[in-house]
């Protein structure tokens, strides 16, 4: 090798020199900037800059934020208990994350459109997804539960991150198509290692796409904690790729509420991107196969339950004197009419046909697979019409 | 008819699809400005304009991940890869996101996708710029995959893929980019053959040659060479790698009795074994020998220096033909 | 001898592994604490540490190339791929990288990576979670791509596989995780059958049935059922998908002269195509009839409630052998 | 659907409102950050924090310092000229980029590793690649040039980005040695949106791995400016990974070797990683196929002659004295010698044996593939012996 040690050989002796300016980003575990207009225990607090978003919210509407919530936990727990009762193949709770979910969903307007992942059922709820078409996929009756353009949002992904780019591609669209519409992408924080969410932030940025990146940061994937992911605040990933990012509290409806409307006002006007973090917290198994006792502190989960994004609206509109002990009644029948709809719908879906696994495959005839579906048509009568 | 290179023959198939449809977009690496490293996207920008022809990030899955958007939002986008051996990043897109979203949404959701692939050697390039990945996508459910051999057909296929309501693996031969040929432009494409069809494109008796992309020219050479030799060859281009026309090529066998299929890709899970295997099970009493196949050996594309050892050329295909004729061959030795 | 679950048997075929080389080290998500999703490590990360089981981001490509570097360092990374349909992300690196390596560097760099991936449906799961990829790999050359169907195999040949100085595909049948056998674990691993040799697993004389993975076991219950109607099936688990052991196939189909080949994979462009060309160009004279494959239709895996029509069960099987034998069967109704 | 429209119809009213707060990324344009220790025209600067990091390099270093980079320029004139005589299949230029390269690869031990990609040619160099092995690749007879063992560098790498996942899992590796050896992994502007480098930065911070990300932003990726890649500075991006970046002028050879000394030092004493952005210029074509004239303002290619990596230093040294004129003649003699080995070198190369294509594609025996080359052989045999 012909380095010449004179250009290495001193380094030791240069250990007095001053390092490289440290970084910017913040420690994830510092979250004084979070955005917060709820507390935990239920006070309302003012935020200069985000209370203006959420002035008009009425309690009215507060109320029916709190109810969405109570219906989506409880769909959540009908749906936990119709797996565990060999009814669904698998679940995923959303237990704890009803604040983020609801508090972004319902800043949406109609014509916009939202790419998510297996996580975000009460996202699903809040576009206007029937109860039963949420059972689908997990029943294995269906692979997907909706029409996606019946209610703007698209079926749940699968696969870790793929659809921060389906988003960013929608909203290319929409510039195209000239409109104000905006689309949003949820993914977690597990989610924010893989390069697709890191080259949709790429493109988001290069082509100003109306985006909302939407990371609920539920401080697990499956058995990883987030700081196997990220050394620095999830949100401070973003600048670096030229998009404005916030954190709020996910927990807290209203400031979720708030930080949502701003990106998406940003998104319509063309100004492009957002990232919004959502601190929030996973409070039960990654799904039902899961089992968190192996790798989670119970004291965490403890923790977390003082920051309940229900409780803490129940206490601030039961101090308001908004929930009365009747509209929290009213609030708990209607969850309960919507659980015996999943349960019902749940237990109503029907079999496909065998056959049903060809269709679809393709939207023009193939000639292969009309073949194939042919043999095994054939092969299915053999057991229908015994041997002559 | 026009005398057009396949590359501008592309391009004028790429400039009829976006005339005749608005929403078909195009999207790659160095597609805008430049015009595409090979040209085939040459002064559509200038045309069309940066909403049409977008110059993409560096980031192939990104390219197909995004244009998995434009196609929920309605658009039929067509992403360029830039060289063959450069598809593998998105591919995760588009075996588990293109190739499904159809299926997945009960049809709700159409994805005409177009992937425009320079694919193959024979052009002296650096490592992973003479890739034949082809089979890959053959081999997943929900993609449609054809390969171009004449600027004709590059021309009308090119219009046929973007028109399609699923996504299609355009493949394009890039050593034959700038070879030339006569390019009816204004055929009406209804009466073009389907995308979907092989086609016979030198009558024969003896032997069936089926071959696609850059080897039908080298087939239709070993057909002339054959016939010096008394032998009658009848060439397919395959076109369509997904499906695989197979009454086209029974039919031609049930004629014949003999089939070679030759590709530039590796051996093991190419096209070839698929051929191969279905037109066994189709015409097996009709075979007089095992279908012969004809083929890049098992390895990395090899360096420049030796691309020619592993693309086959005419001298092996002739070979193969002799081995499916039972005629004295490179295994055989002198005798059969 | 110890009875172990396939699961099980990994896990101590890895321990193995661990303690006889520190070079090898594990990755993958949720591998260390938790064990893995099916619990293939549970214990190896308190046993071995944090270094040599590391629990990784949630990045497939990050994965496999991390692992590229750590090899080129000298070591010997296992890598596992949490299910089938999510090894994809990966497979730029894996095709791109792993498997060209050794070949690029004109043998200087090896690649010894062991890349376990979970795989096949039969258990009910969600979207991306049944996959067969086999096929893909078994294309790409530089890999050695693999399938276990007992948990014996499991155990010996995840050991060969860390041994070996290439990479290999190791596919492990995860509805076969629970299934309990006998495992020998002290026998000398170069006792062993070879990880690229095919296994006769029960001896039969009228037709050669090819499996591997979780079909094997479905194909042994086809010989079973078979025999009770006097047809005697030799079952050969294919066990290397690359290569493959074509001297076994083959004679075993001198012996029967009838072959049939199953696997969950599409049937288009999977293993059963190159097996079927394989046999056909080496035993085209000895075979009575046209090799059967009996395979997963050419869609993405079906839903839960579907999957059982999709995955070749014992009657698709038996239908294949009986059209293998010129049977009645599906396709020719009731007399052949 | 669901979706209320009280949520989102006062979106316009509340414009008036605040938005979210600026991302804190810089312009890239900013250059006011860019580490310079010796400016254009040729003046040494003070840095408080990086010149002491070069206070140890003595003139007679920094001529040689200046003689590699005239020796690789003069390379690279010689391989565009082999190509253009047809005896290569292409070439890629790093004129322009010699600073960068060559002030990087000198802070460098023997014991450190580097992964670049195809344009390091001069970083090859100075790892002491010999100048034929530099043809072997672009003239077709080899996938490599070199045994990466023997001079601690990889084989270049294609695949734009993954060499980066490489550098990391090396620097994993080292960490598990318990050596004290780090790594450095080139790439440029363009790779910068390839999800494989994001992955890259998520597993070196998690890890700590011992890894100096190097990025040469030469303003272009073929046709592509780097505006189409990054909204702000590169070197943003990498501290919202928790990884600390800086930006250096790339064409001023000190300045790159004080921030790769800090940078590997860091790696040295376990404390990770760390992000090098150089700011260069890429003046010639992406590759000899290349015609920049199509994509690119001449304006700019005067913009940077003007600040020339050579010539900066050359002024540098003859100011000092340090520069005579006998030693420019003999450091053009020596750059003349290093040319006439490459095209001799490059004229020598014997074409590899057919058979050759079957070596080393596996370590161990393969059946397949030997029954195809044993098939070959025969093939090839064939044509030797006519047939008798
Ligand atoms: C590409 C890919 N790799 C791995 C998985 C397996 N997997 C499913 S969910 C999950 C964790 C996701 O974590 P996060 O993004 O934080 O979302 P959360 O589950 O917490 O909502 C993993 C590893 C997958 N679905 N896709
Ligand atoms: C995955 C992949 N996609 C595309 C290419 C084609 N390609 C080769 S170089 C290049 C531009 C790279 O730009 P940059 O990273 O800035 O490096 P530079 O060439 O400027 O040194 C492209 C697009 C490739 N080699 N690999
Ligand atoms: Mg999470
Ligand atoms: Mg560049």
């Amino acid at each position: 090798m012909s380095t010449e040690t004179v250009w290495s050989g001193t380094a030791k002796e240069r250990l007095g020199a001053a390092d490289l300016p440290e970084h910017t980003g913040r420690a994830a575990s510092d979250t004084s900037d979070v955005v917060q207009l709820i507390t935990a225990s239920g006070t309302r607090i003012d935020d200069p800059q985000y209370s203006p978003w959420v002035a008009d919210v009425t309690s009215e509407q507060l109320l029916s934020l709190f109810e969405d919530m109570v219906v989506v936990r409880r769909i959540d727990t009908e749906a936990t208990a119709l797996q565990r009762q060999g009814q669904l193949g698998l679940w995923p709770p959303l237990l704890g994350q009803e604040a983020a979910q609801v508090g972004s969903a319902r800043a949406l307007r109609d014509d916009d459109f939202v790419f998510s992942t297996y996580r975000e059922n009460a996202v699903a709820y809040c576009r206007g997804v029937a109860p039963t078409d949420l059972m689908r996929v997990w029943r294995g009756t269906a692979a997907s539960g909706w029409n996606p353009y019946d209610v703007g949002m698209a079926t749940p992904q699968v696969i870790i991150g793929a659809q921060t780019l389906h988003a960013v591609g929608y909203g290319l669209g929409l510039q195209n198509d000239g409109v104000d519409s905006a689309v949003v992408s949820y993914f977690g924080d597990g989610a924010t290692s893989q390069g697709d969410v890191s080259e949709a932030l790429v493109f988001a940025a290069t082509y100003r796409t109306p985006v909302v990146f939407f990371c609920q940061n539920n401080q697990w994937a499956i058995s990883e904690p987030v700081t196997l992911q990220a050394q620095r605040a999830i949100a401070d990933r973003a600048p670096g790729f030229g998009i404005p990012a916030v954190r709020v509290d996910g927990n807290d409806v209203l400031g979720v509420l708030a930080v949502t409307r701003v990106a998406l006002e940003r998104a319509r006007r063309g100004e492009g991107p957002t990232f919004i973090e959502a601190v929030t917290y996973r409070m039960g198994p990654h799904t039902t196969a899961d089992d968190p006792t192996r790798y989670r502190d119970p004291d965490e989960l403890t923790l977390w339950a003082a920051k309940d994004p229900i409780d803490r609206l129940a206490e601030l509109l039961r101090a308001s004197g908004d929930l009365t002990s009747e509209r929290e009644r009213a609030v708990g029948e209607s969850a309960d009419r919507v659980a015996a709809e999943v349960r019902a719908g749940c237990m109503g879906l029907a079999d496909p046909e065998p056959l049903a696994v060809f269709d679809h495959v393709y939207a023009e005839p193939h000639s292969g697979l009309a073949a194939q579906r042919d043999a095994y048509e054939r092969y299915l009568a053999m057991f229908e019409a015994p041997a002559s | 008819m026009t005398t057009l290179t396949m590359a501008k023959a592309i391009n004028a198939g790429l400039k009829q699809a976006m005339t005749d449809d608005d929403r078909v977009v195009l999207m790659g690496e160095d597609i805008g400005t430049l015009g595409g490293v090979y040209r085939v996207t040459d002064g559509l920008q200038r045309e069309f304009g940066q909403r049409r022809v977008m110059d993409t990030p560096l980031a192939e899955s990104g390219i197909l991940g995004a244009a998995v958007g434009l196609a929920y939002r309605g658009y039929r986008p067509v992403c360029e890869i830039q060289f063959d051996g450069f598809i593998y990043p998105a591919f995760d897109q588009i075996v588990s996101q293109v190739a499904r979203m159809h299926s997945r949404t009960a049809g709700n959701v159409r994805m005409p996708i177009t992937i425009r692939v320079p694919f193959g050697g024979g052009i002296g390039s650096a490592e992973h710029h003479s890739d034949s990945p082809e089979a890959y996508f053959a081999h997943a459910a929900g993609l449609r995959v054809v390969a171009v051999s004449t600027p004709q057909d590059a021309f009308t296929v090119i219009r046929q893929a973007t028109a399609s309501d699923d996504p299609v693996l355009y493949f394009e031969p890039k050593r034959r980019y700038h070879v030339k040929g006569e390019v009816d432009t204004d055929a009406a494409l209804s009466a073009a053959t389907p995308m979907d069809r092989a086609r016979v494109v030198v009558p024969g008796t003896d032997v069936t040659l089926v071959a696609y992309g850059p080897m039908v020219a080298t087939a239709c050479d070993a057909a002339i060479a054959a016939s010096d030799e008394g032998v009658s060859i009848e060439v397919v281009d395959l076109r369509s790698l997904s499906p695989i026309d197979v009454d086209t090529l029974v039919a031609s066998v049930a004629r014949t009795r003999r089939l070679v299929v030759a590709h530039e890709a590796a051996q093991s899970g190419g096209l070839g074994a698929e051929v191969a295997a279905l037109v066994t099970e189709r015409c097996f009493d009709t075979l007089a020998h095992a279908p012969v196949r004809v083929t890049g050996f098992d390895i990395p594309y090899p360096v420049a220096k030796l691309e020619m050892q592993h693309v086959p050329d005419l001298d092996r295909i002739l070979d193969g033909v002799d081995r499916a004729l039972g005629r004295a061959n490179s295994l055989t030795g002198v005798v059969a």
